[in-house]
């Protein structure tokens, strides 16, 4: 089943003058991990944030549930932001320096009042239960904190509103090699476990290959290929993609 | 033998993070030096020629034998005859890495030795190393040139003094996918025509796998395993080794959990009694709490600090890497 | 080059038409207009005056026609005639820019030959005795007030020891000096005046310089510098000092209003005929078009040296092209 | 928070209880003439002597206190509403809303900040309340440049558009998250502000044209002394001193509050 259909998104940055979204048309289908691999500066992380309408789109529509994100009011856009969720990369610049760790996930109920005032604790630490976390971390900072320790509040927060969707922008890419896989690890049982959709965003064709079905190679704002594992992998059709591969150093 | 590092122990920010090191690098050897972020390898990195900015941190301990003479002992004025000359540097970040308000020839004329006649060989240099289009342009600054662009000009200010020994630290992060393919096989160009020593200081497996001739793997501060790339790669005898090979993405290993390493990097403060990697370690035993294990033979040059070396190489369903 | 310096003059143009309609809207901040004030306050300004007041500004006509034809005749610098003594406001204003801007010009050179040094210095030596004793004295710098400095020095140096004169910038016999001494005596009387403008600029300047160094010394071109083996000298001195000089350049354009401002209190005080001096007679004698004038004029010195600090900036930083 | 800081909040504290407590510290009313001794030194009945009035200089300085902390307090209140208002909205808004409110700042950077309030007394009484709004109503500017820098590196942190991802709304985030991760550089800028604003008070009454007489402020005391310069040093020693140590410990302060953050 369709979860997501995107046509022709542009979106261009008057201050670079380059164009960071050039028509981007493709669809999500419920329950894929779909990869986006590209290297930095190719449009990824914005056309990550223009999905989920963090930056505005120059033109082209979004349809979810039958609606365009695009054309909705602020005040739908913000409940619908209920089912569609983003991780960020850098696990230091997405937590709020200031928030203790469990004002972090209570933050998420206050705003959707999912949860009630009353078990809103509990409900808090049995989320950082479910990433690897558990109650001592409640009145920690994000400072004291370890990369992967905050990338996992990340995950806890995206999963408190208890999406159907979530957007991985390069969420291992600046972790080490051994706590990227505990957290690859993590996205792959939480995706089983909550019948997630993931868009997976990143770089590493070694990381995209062992965790996605579908995968896009993006260059300078386009779609340049994209197809099954076996396709991009077994027989890319583009050059770029054969360099990408080429200069992933795959096992 | 090049380069001997002996017993290495240095302190940083009041912590003793480099607990004892030894590494031997030999002439036209390319050494790997692994390690996750804050295992101390950028430290044993810069103690070789003392760059360890003073107010943060001193060398306690041991020697460096560089050409039989221990670079430690030397007066400032003969550590700067191998600074630049016999030992130089390639860091992560070649934008920051290189002045902002000085050219590209001017920071590479600053680093040769012989200073008659500059243009020519700079002219050689920046060919050496692809940079043949701003051959002559004496005006280019930094901020005009791309990342891996930026990275050739620092390789470049290297080599001006055709040294005996390049310390590069994680050259490649930095640098887009591609690129870094390219840097790596300049690099690997330049050993082999300038039959250079090289110390690869990285966080990445995979890359180090491919160019290093020995790898040397550290943890919480001091080397947990050194051997020949193949020996490692083929047969890993210390369970952090065994981690982090398992925690590659690897394409035979779609979509199924990864063998990865439980529990987080120690903090240098709270480091546990005996072995360092016990509270992560999926093979130990009440006998690894008792001492840290001294590094044992595993085979002709290749040993490891694991007192259970024997058991743990069978471990199940841990692929082999090809060299 | 042409665009970029196209592009500030527009952007000149804004300013200076929005101080005018600041000075402007001073004018009618007053609720009632300045001539009702004027009789109920200040018994002084005959009824007289308060016409040549409605005359000036057009007191009738609505504000956008006052401020268009007070506009106009700021366009030919005609800003009116000084109640004080009917002389052109201009001619008296220009009589007195030279003082000022010549205390002014020497405080700023003070500034920077002794304030950089200090801190180049207390940054180099960070935590030194030398340092923590810096730090004290510029705190002291930043905190002591002018107009009590001003009151120390005259009355120890002026008025007990008698080796600096303290009002002025003549004697009274100046006219017999030759050339020589003449130039002597202008810069006797300046010295009080100079020293005690500059002790505050001193302390922002060399607490900035310090900082600025330290930030410098931190970054990874300087462990590049060292790595390459230049001396300790050619590393702070060649590649940081420059680096650390970028930001002064901006902070001199900054302090410009701060000197302007400051000279009403120390010409008043050492009784020098310079702009700060007409300025605080002006306002006690409610002495209105001079007012204006020596605002806009003020407004307009600062203008030029911040343009002077913006091009002198990009002329230094090669990063920043004049597009 | 090192030596130096904690010396500085110590002067700030002295201050503040001096100001507060004034009337219980002061032996004498203020404003109290004795045409007996004027002019007499410093003495066990008069601690810091008597001015040309014969008024006690101890209990006008305690006084003096109250009237320089408040302009400073108050002067520095009103420049921080109006900086950490019109920053914020320039940085979190941005586009013309930004350009209209930086050129604007441009503008008022460009007058000798001492012109302009000066410029501004002239046309009004110099009664204190004024004194407060024109020093607090011209040096706003540095506030907003510094909170408007702060926000706009601040929005682009990934942790501001993962706030807009989970639905709060811009006044939560600029509310909740972006002013408060501002404060840190804000307060330091403040903390100088208030310096500053007890350096130009002190100066316009030193000129006659701040606090007038008599009541009693550090800066018109300091006046009378300059016009008994030579006969009566602690006329002068005393008010200097006290704006000297008060603006140090504000400077100290500052200072301190930056390390730390």
């Amino acid at each position: 089943m369709e979860l997501l259909k995107i046509n022709n998104l542009y979106k261009t940055f008057k201050k670079h003058r380059v164009c960071a979204v050039d028509g981007a048309s493709f669809s999500i289908f419920k329950g894929e991990v779909l990869g986006l691999v590209g290297e930095s500066g190719c449009g990824k992380s914005t056309l990550a944030k223009l999905i989920l309408r963090l930056i505005d789109a120059d033109k082209g529509s979004i349809f979810y549930k039958g609606k365009d994100l695009l054309n909705i009011s602020r005040n739908d856009m913000r409940k619908t932001r209920k089912d569609l969720q983003i991780i960020f990369q850098d696990p230091y610049a997405s937590l709020d320096p200031r928030m203790k760790i469990g004002k972090v996930i209570e933050e998420v109920y206050d705003i959707h009042k999912n949860v009630s005032e009353r078990d809103r604790k509990s409900k808090t630490i049995e989320l950082l239960e479910t990433v690897g976390l558990g109650e001592t971390y409640l009145n920690r900072l994000p400072s004291e904190l370890s990369g992967g320790e905050r990338q996992r509040v990340g995950i806890a927060r995206a999963l408190a509103t208890d999406p159907e969707f979530i957007i991985c922008d390069e969420p291992v890419s600046s972790l080490d090699i051994s706590v990227q896989a505990q957290i690859l690890n993590l996205l792959i049982e939480l995706q089983k476990r909550k019948n997630l959709t993931y868009l997976f965003i990143s770089h590493d064709l070694g990381v995209i290959g062992s965790i996605c079905d579908r995968i896009m190679v993006m260059q300078s704002g386009r779609f340049i290929e994209s197809g099954s594992y076996e396709d991009i992998f077994k027989n890319p059709q583009c050059q770029y993609t054969r360099t990408l591969l080429e200069s992933a150093f795959l096992p | 033998m090049l380069l001997q590092i002996k017993d290495l122990k240095v302190n940083y920010a009041g912590l003793e993070i480099v607990r004892g090191i030894d590494l031997d690098v030999d002439k036209g050897e390319c050494c790997g030096l692994i390690g996750e972020s804050g295992c101390g390898k950028t430290t044993v990195g810069l103690s070789i020629t003392k760059l360890i900015p003073e107010r943060k941190g001193n060398i306690l301990a041991g020697e460096i034998l560089f050409e039989g003479r221990d670079t430690l002992k030397l007066t400032s004025e003969e550590l700067r005859g191998i600074r630049g000359k016999k030992i130089s540097y390639v860091f992560q970040e070649p934008f920051s890495s290189l002045n902002p308000v000085f050219t590209i020839y001017e920071q590479i004329r600053e680093s040769l030795e012989e200073k008659d006649n500059p243009d020519a060989r700079i002219a050689d240099i920046l060919k050496n190393v692809g940079l043949e289009k701003i051959i002559g342009r004496k005006n280019i600054y930094p901020h005009e040139l791309s990342g891996g662009m930026q990275q050739r000009a620092m390789i470049g200010m290297a080599i001006a003094s055709r040294p005996d020994l390049l310390v590069l630290d994680e050259p490649t992060t930095a640098l887009d996918v591609t690129v870094q393919r390219q840097i790596l096989e300049l690099i690997m160009e330049l050993k082999n025509k300038m039959n250079l020593a090289i110390i690869f200081i990285s966080h990445d497996l995979r890359i180090v796998f491919n160019i290093a001739d020995k790898i040397a793997i550290m943890y919480a501060g001091s080397i947990i395993e050194c051997g020949p790339k193949g020996k490692i790669a083929s047969n890993p005898a210390h369970p952090y080794t065994i981690g982090l090979i398992d925690s590659i993405p690897s394409l035979e290993h779609r979509k199924k959990l990864f063998n990865a390493i439980g529990g987080k990097a120690p903090l240098f403060s709270e480091l546990p009694q005996g072995c360092k990697f016990y509270p992560r370690c999926r093979f130990r035993i009440d006998k690894c709490l008792e001492k840290e294990p001294e590094l044992e033979n595993v085979s002709h040059g290749h040993v490891s600090r694991c007192i259970r070396i024997g058991d743990i190489v069978r471990a199940e369903n841990r692929h082999n890497l090809q060299a | 080059m042409g665009k970029y310096i196209l592009k500030r003059i527009i952007g000149l143009v804004v300013l200076l038409l929005g101080i005018t309609i600041i000075t402007f809207s001073v004018i009618h901040i007053a609720p009632g207009k300045p001539t009702d004030l004027e009789a109920q306050f200040n018994p002084k300004v005959s009824m007289e005056a308060r016409e040549r007041i409605s005359h000036l500004y057009g007191l009738d006509k609505p504000l956008h026609i006052q401020y268009i034809a007070w506009l106009k005749r700021f366009a030919r610098f005609d800003f009116g005639i000084s109640f004080m003594d009917s002389r052109p406001v201009m001619q008296k204003i220009l009589e007195r820019i030279p003082v000022t801007l010549t205390i002014e010009l020497f405080s700023i050179i003070l500034i920077l030959l002794i304030g950089i040094p200090i801190g180049v210095s207390s940054a180099v030596k960070e935590g030194g005795f030398y340092d923590r004793f810096m730090t004290v004295f510029v705190f002291i710098g930043f905190a002591a007030p002018t107009f009590w400095l001003s009151l120390i020095l005259m009355d120890f140096i002026g008025v007990r020891w008698g080796i600096l004169p303290i009002s002025g910038i003549k004697s009274l016999e100046f006219e017999k000096f030759g050339i020589f001494e003449k130039i002597i005596d202008i810069a006797k009387h300046l010295t009080l005046p100079v020293l005690v403008s500059a002790f505050g600029g001193l302390a922002g300047i060399s607490r900035y310089m310090r900082s600025s160094m330290l930030h410098v010394l931190k970054q990874d071109y300087i462990r590049t510098a060292r790595a390459k083996g230049l001396t300790e000298k050619e590393v702070l001195y060649k590649h940081a000092l420059k680096n650390a000089l970028l930001p002064v350049v901006t902070i001199i354009g900054l302090s410009v209003p701060g000197l302007i401002g400051g000279s009403v209190i120390f010409e008043s005080i050492f009784s020098i005929p310079g702009m700060g001096r007409l300025f605080y007679e002006s306002v006690m004698a409610r002495d209105y078009p001079v007012i204006m004038g020596v605002l806009v004029i003020g407004a307009v010195l600062t203008l030029l040296g911040n343009l002077l600090a913006d091009i002198s900036y990009a002329a230094v930083d090669p990063r920043i092209k004049l597009e | 928070m090192n030596k130096l800081t904690w010396f500085g909040l110590g002067i700030v504290g002295f201050f503040i209880i001096v100001a507060i407590f004034a009337p219980m510290i002061a032996p004498y009313n203020p404003g109290q003439i004795d045409i007996e001794n004027i002019l007499t030194p410093p003495s066990s009945s008069h601690i810091f002597g008597t001015d040309s009035l014969g008024r006690d200089l101890f209990s006008r300085m305690v006084y003096g206190a109250r009237i320089s902390l408040m302009v400073g307090f108050i002067a520095v209140g009103i420049a921080a509403i109006i900086g950490i208002a019109l920053g914020a909205i320039a940085g979190y808004y941005g586009k013309w809303v930004d350009a209209i409110i930086m050129r604007f700042i441009d503008i008022m950077l460009c007058f000798p900040t001492f012109f302009l309030i000066l410029a501004v007394i002239a046309l009004l009484e110099p009664s204190i309340i004024n004194i407060m709004v024109i020093i607090g109503a011209t040096s706003w500017m540095g506030i907003a440049r510094l909170m408007r820098a702060e926000i706009l590196s601040l929005k682009e942190r990934d942790f501001i558009y993962a706030e807009r991802a989970i639905g709060a709304s811009d006044l939560r985030i600029i509310a909740r998250h972006l002013i408060p991760n501002a404060m840190a550089p804000v307060l330091v800028s403040i903390t100088l502000g208030i310096a500053g604003a007890i350096l130009v008070e002190s100066g316009l009454s030193f000129l006659g044209i701040g606090v007038q007489p008599p009541t009693p402020s550090w800066g018109n005391i300091l006046s009378e002394g300059k016009a008994v310069m030579g006969a009566g040093w602690w006329m002068m020693l005393f008010p200097g001193l006290a704006i000297f140590i008060t603006v140090l410990g504000y400077n100290l302060l500052g200072e301190g509050i930056r390390e730390n953050y």
